[in-house]
């Protein structure tokens, strides 16, 4: 090596500097520009087909509809940044809501049912990702084991009934009020949008979301860099678990009523929401404005079809095919945005 | 950057004639987004070469070669093969031409052998019914090549030749990567530093490789940032700065240190093929804060 | 024991006990599970071993077979089966009862009847024109604009309500007056859903037929502060009477699983001491529950109702 | 660079020589033995558990209830290896079913209805595998919105109705018929056994099945390599959806009835045994024997446990316990394998 | 190879009072199933003081280093750090002891951006109540940081801070990692083969970057292929082979020949830490067919 060359480093590469990010695009994030394109896409189409459908009203049902899917999509989306997956987590809203009903029924006062409730919830987390984390078992696996025990657990537990809930606590999230008089607004939506943030701030302003992506981006490489993976990963099904309570507490809003059979199809639902939102089920990718958007996307569907008389049957036969193209869609934008 | 186009420039270094170009491309062009990759980039390799490019990190080099194979596909820019226009849609195509390639990234199946890393995509069948009708693979014979092929290239460390590639060490891992391009390559070699994590003996083995692929007639594009090792091989020097081809010289009418003024700009080629101490080392549109973050906070 | 297929020798496997064989439609359902209690009440009072297996979901006809293949495995004396489809677990019954299994369907009959030694029902279609003869009642002069809550599209009972409920009704299946259809799978979320999507479609909506009271309770949630819509149900279950006493639906039909239950207990234990076989279709009957009852409808008021109910 | 060594490449290494694997092992794979052993100790415990488990009988019965969710595992696998996922499987082998019942029963001979029935399959597997290559979806999504979509398009095909079949063809895989006059065998069993050679050849002893794993294991290797990825895709896709065309005629030879609300969880079990079978969620690592094990596992568990005298909800606590924990086995067994 | 345990062997290199050792470690063992990457090494750094550790291809010195930053686990030996026994549980513990390292895999995390890279695990904070109490990131600081950062090691190509790290090249990609260690090492740095894919300029950067480590009292591991820079830059050379330390050398007393006769076992290091023409250059229990697949078909 017989050059040396002290050159100094002064920046010589062609500046085509980045044009400035638009407000929605910043807002947003790059992830999430499809499935926004897909949600406005699918309201201006049933705006244009229908008469019913585009309207405050509608608006707020349609939010309404979002709240308990949607809620159980933000702690999916937590675990699948991370590359996992979860199986159980309406299973374990139900045993929530099951737990939280009874005991809210006989024994406890409604605040400390929904407490246990909830920290039950964070607790069965607890339990996954232990199993994640220190045999490093497959979280399909470990979840799908979850699932099944769940679902045993909470029809042995209710033993083939059902229990209403009345306490005004357990029902609070399901009380309506009117903005300016005019928009229907629950308890539900208030809560909804402060997880949405809490979760938002946690992970891109916090260095454990940062820590979080990284996991599911590359979790040796998050080892090497002296990240606690094991950690990370444990926190996430905590956190996971916790926001699982919270969906119990809204599903007892929207239905003050715990049944061992509901949400039979709540872990795919809020899996399609968090796909369609743009996170990668690789890990790594993705966050929660998009599956918001995604949770939202698929409750326009459903309800849009619906006004525009399309039966039950036929709908699944739409909502198949939109949800691929919803996909498809997201894929263009990005491949525009990059 | 007022500066002629580079085929004037080759005139430095020894002009064969053109029908000896095997490959040659012109006015490449590769953006990522904002970021441009390639930048109007021209290429030519001759018949019984070795080609060396060079040039600063990030200054396109593995696009370049990324374009001429396939791998990716640029914006703009043709590329011929035998002076015919060519449209490769992917490496398979390339490869069905007889150019083979080490990427830079190496292209290893982590999860799979030593072996089947080697025939990856270019199977060994049995003889007779068994490989012909059935189209069984000959696992037999593809482990006995591969530890040859391996010996050949002087690494003598590998243990287990039934070790999967991701768990070989990172010199062993490009080491499989260089035997599966020095097997298969009929028409043209490409090498994207295939020596960077090489130990000296193994380093040595490859560039006598790279010797005896050229003596067997096939040319080889060699990307490497090792000055002695090209000075050492190269017949002719490719040089690439800022997405482009801005000179090509000859190793034996050139100084390293002539070669190194040509990658980072402090020199520059002219139009007659002379060098020239660059005046305007900075670009016009060049702005000094061009990798700073923009202003605005998330 | 022997070690040989237990099948054959089938009164031996478990110690002298009867062992009886239960498998129902899912677990989930609370009819069921009032079924799988009573069935239990009952083997534990004849001295018998119950064995309750279920399939994983409405129409796992698949796993109701292995379920019986195990059973006739496990060597039981009787088999109740609430088959999840009438034709699709035919092949399995025969082979039981070609072992000299007695098999005994309960609440869902098989086609052909013959397929099993007898079965003890609600005729479910009976039951679905009850239902639909009272809301078409309830209604009055009022123009019918009605929406159908299904639960699973193609199981028996869904098929034989529904119907039952239209011809009760006096409606055909296209009517102008059905104002949409929606797959509920009998759960409660699905149905407030589906519910609120088809009343924010028309706001006309005045009747409803549901498959079970869950869904029934969803349409009820759904239309939560809307009156005069009619919604009826099937099912007989204490929390739907007690919707029924509310007000939140008008009229629920009820079976009586414990009946079922007890009456196909009863046989098998009866069977494996006498070796008789009961056969036929013993109807276990329904009954429409309303607090506003109509004139020329045979029904009892919620106070019989809660007395009366399974679970 | 001044110091040429040219020592020649005699080999130095400290050559400790891999001790010759045993026959099972080779037989298997190192990935299968952990499923190998979940299979065995739970064989075991049943064994000594009950008396009604242990026989040829019994043996035979395991056989035929794993026909028809094994042979869906199989083409599970297929997708699995490339990293992808399948949930529309059993959707596809249900309509299968339904066309070639419906098919039989009043218009075409047999085996022109199989014929028919297998090829829709095909096609469909087809129809995924365009979308999964051409558009690049993730297959997850594709076979989310094939499974809702064909779900509907077998509720409005059967219309309500179920279809049973009779004719010889249509029910050939359930026929029995004794070896040695002892062990009872189904013509199913002899095709099952064809399909796993078959595919094990496939995967193992061909190129073809070199770039699945390939493409499984580093998508963009391998298409840097010259592997036609897209093609490879394509037609695992198009290999997958045949196999599932002969799960229909599985499904039709063990109940003899098309319903279209069958094996509803036919996919979530199918990926089950597939990953209790040791192949990775992430692609290429995995194979054939272990998958015939995973389901193997699966249906040992449900039918000792039923031998065992356990309700089924006590058995869905069970199994949820022992997946993980058959998991976890392979984990060890694999561990001390490496 | 009946040879002396390289402690004393290391006498040819000055050997500097035991209470400037920093790290040392003896006796270290790792096995994959079949495979010994590490065989009974020992290990040694002095305070301020450049180490080079060479070798071949697979001779173990990743490994080596990885067992010394607790990422991976050794089967047997002892590490200490500054004279006391340590046990790292994961790079985690390493970390925290003021220890980083550049791996040779370099441990980037693809789809994140480089800043993000840069400070992964080691988060920049707000200032105020948002940073202590809200626990915000500073993502503008950590940008400008980052630029900073890669402009000092002469990274003039990149062009776009906010690239995700997956999409940079290959040179461009090792200098973030580079910067990371050089950020943020306190105790002791090492770079497991830095310079392999970085260009002339940049490679000079880097190792004017680690002298000023030294000088600024920090011990830097390097391990390198690349002789010149070896010879050029290093205070004691650790020479590898067959996953053992076979001798400690000093590039003042030593020449390249000599070492790369170490490397490759054509010298060995007798007790007196004089250099022998091998006469056993093949190990008792070696087979000449040691990495021939087994004779048995798949
Ligand atoms: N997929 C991509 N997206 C965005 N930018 C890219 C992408 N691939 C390459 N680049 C950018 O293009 C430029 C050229 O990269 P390339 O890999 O060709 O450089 P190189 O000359 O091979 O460098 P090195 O010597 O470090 O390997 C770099 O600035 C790089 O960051
Ligand atoms: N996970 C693993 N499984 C099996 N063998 C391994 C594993 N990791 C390393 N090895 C083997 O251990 C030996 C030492 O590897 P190591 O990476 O330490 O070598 P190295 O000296 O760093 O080589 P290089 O100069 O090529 O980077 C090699 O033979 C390698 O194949
Ligand atoms: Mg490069
Ligand atoms: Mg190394």
């Amino acid at each position: 090596m017989t050059t040396t060359h002290t050159s100094p480093a002064t920046p010589e590469a062609p500046a085509t500097r980045p044009p400035a990010k638009s407000l929605l695009a910043r807002l947003v994030g790059n992830a999430a520009a499809g499935p926004l394109a897909a949600l406005v896409i699918a309201v201006i189409v049933f705006a244009l087909t229908t008469d019913t459908f585009f309207n405050i009203d509608n608006g707020s049902l349609i939010v309404e509809q979002f709240l308990v899917v949607g809620t159980l999509a933000l702690g999916q989306t937590l675990i699948i940044l991370t590359a996992g997956i979860d199986l159980a987590n309406a299973a374990i809203m139900v045993l929530g809501t099951l737990v939280i009903a009874k005991l809210g029924q006989h024994s406890l006062p409604g605040g400390l049912a929904l407490l246990v409730g909830v920290l039950l919830c964070t607790a069965i987390g607890a339990v996954s990702g232990t199993l994640v984390t220190r045999l490093r078992l497959p979280p399909f696996i470990v979840t799908l084991g979850v699932l099944s025990v769940l679902t045993a657990t909470g029809q042995l537990f209710a033993n083939g009934e059902s229990f209403g809930v009345s306490s005004g606590v357990l029902t609070f999230l399901g009380k309506r009020s009117y903005l300016f008089g005019q928009i229907e607004v629950t308890n539900g939506m208030g809560v909804a949008i402060v997880l949405i943030v809490g979760l938002w701030f946690l992970l891109t302003q916090t260095s454990w979301g940062r820590n979080v992506y990284a996991v599911g981006d590359d979790e040796e490489a998050a080892r090497l860099t002296g990240i606690n993976t094991r950690r990370t990963l444990l926190s996430v099904y905590v956190l996971a678990g916790f926001v699982y309570g919270i969906a119990a507490w809204q599903a007892l809003g929207r239905i003050p009523n715990a049944d061992p059979n509901a949400f039979q199809t709540g872990n795919l639902d809020s899996i399609t929401a968090v796909v369609i939102g743009g996170t990668s089920l690789f890990g790594g990718r993705g966050g929660i404005p998009g599956t918001v958007l995604g949770a939202l996307v698929v409750t326009v569907l459903t309800n849009g079809l619906t006004q525009a008389g399309i039966d039950s049957l036929y709908q699944q036969v739409a909502t198949g095919i939109l949800v691929i193209v919803a996909v498809a869609v997201d894929r263009v934008v990005r491949r525009r945005a990059a | 950057m007022n500066q002629p186009r580079s085929d004037a420039a080759s005139a430095q270094a020894p002009a064969p004639h053109t029908a000896d170009v095997v490959m040659s491309a012109s006015g490449l062009v590769k953006r990522y987004g904002n970021v441009v990759a390639i930048s109007e980039s021209d290429f030519e390799i001759h018949a019984g070469e070795v080609l060396a490019v060079v040039g600063d990190n990030g200054a396109g080099k593995s696009s370049l070669i990324k374009a001429l194979t396939g791998a990716l596909v640029p914006d703009a820019g043709t590329i011929e093969l035998d002076g015919r226009q060519i449209h490769f849609h992917g490496p398979r195509d390339a490869r069905a031409a007889g150019i083979e390639t080490v990427y830079q990234t190496l292209a290893v199946a982590p999860q799979m052998d030593i072996a089947t890393n080697l025939f990856l995509g270019r199977p060994l069948r049995r003889e007779g019914f068994l490989g012909s009708g059935l189209r069984m693979l000959d696992h037999k014979k593809m482990r006995t090549q591969a530890a040859e092929q391996l010996d050949r290239l002087g690494i003598a460390t590998i243990q287990d030749i039934t070790q999967l590639v991701g768990t070989l060490s990172g010199g062993q891992r490009q080491a499989v990567a260089v035997a599966r391009a020095a097997m298969f390559g009929t028409r043209l070699i490409i090498m994207d530093e295939p020596t960077a994590a090489l130990g000296v003996r193994e380093s040595r083995q490859v560039l006598d490789l790279i010797t005896r692929i050229r003596d067997r007639g096939v040319p080889v594009v060699l990307i490497s940032h090792d000055m002695p090792q090209v000075f050492e091989i190269a017949d002719r020097i490719h040089v690439h700065r800022l997405g482009r081809r801005v000179a090509v010289v000859s190793p034996r009418t050139c100084t390293m240190t002539e070669v190194v003024g040509l990658m980072t700009g402090a020199l520059q080629m002219g139009a007659d093929g002379t060098l020239l101490e660059s005046t305007t080392q900075h670009m016009p549109d060049e702005k000094a804060t061009s990798h700073r973050p923009p202003e605005s906070p998330e | 024991t022997s070690t040989k297929s237990g099948g054959s020798d089938s009164s031996a496997a478990s110690g002298g006990k009867v062992s009886i064989g239960l498998v129902t439609k899912t677990n989930s359902n609370p009819y069921f599970v009032k079924l799988r209690e009573s069935a239990q009440t009952e083997a534990d009072a004849k001295g018998a071993k119950l064995i309750a297996l279920a399939g994983k979901f409405d129409g796992d006809n698949q796993g109701q077979v292995d379920a019986i293949n195990n059973l006739v495995t496990q060597g039981v004396k009787g088999i109740l089966i609430t088959p999840s489809n009438s034709t699709g677990v035919l092949g399995a019954i025969k082979a039981a009862r070609d072992k000299g299994i007695l098999v005994i369907a309960l609440d869902t009959a098989t086609d052909p009847a013959s397929a099993v030694d007898a079965t003890f029902a609600t005729d479910n279609e009976a039951a679905g024109v009850k239902q639909g003869k009272y809301v078409k009642a309830a209604l009055g002069s009022k123009k019918p604009a009605v929406v159908l809550l299904d639960g699973t599209p193609g199981s028996t009972v869904d098929d034989l309500r529904h119907k039952g409920f239209l011809e009760g009704f006096g409606l055909k299946s296209g009517s102008a007056e059905i104002k949409g259809t929606a797959v509920t799978n009998g759960d409660q979320t699905k149905a407030q859903t589906a519910m609120e999507n088809l009343y924010q479609r028309d706001h006309g909506i005045n009747a409803v037929y549901t498959i079970n009271e869950p869904a029934a309770a969803g349409a009820a949630q759904a239309l939560s502060g809307k009156t005069g819509v009619v919604i009826g149900s099937i099912d007989g279950s204490c929390t739907g009477v007690g919707n029924v006493k509310s007000g939140k639906f008008a009229a629920t039909v009820m079976q009586f699983p414990k009946k079922m239950a007890q009456d196909g207990v009863d046989a098998v234990v009866d069977y494996a001491k006498t070796n008789k076989k009961p056969s036929g279709f013993i109807d276990t009957g329904s009954q429409l529950i309303t607090d506003k009852p109509v004139a020329g409808l045979d029904s009892k008021d919620t106070a019989w109702g809660l007395k009366n109910c399974w679970g």
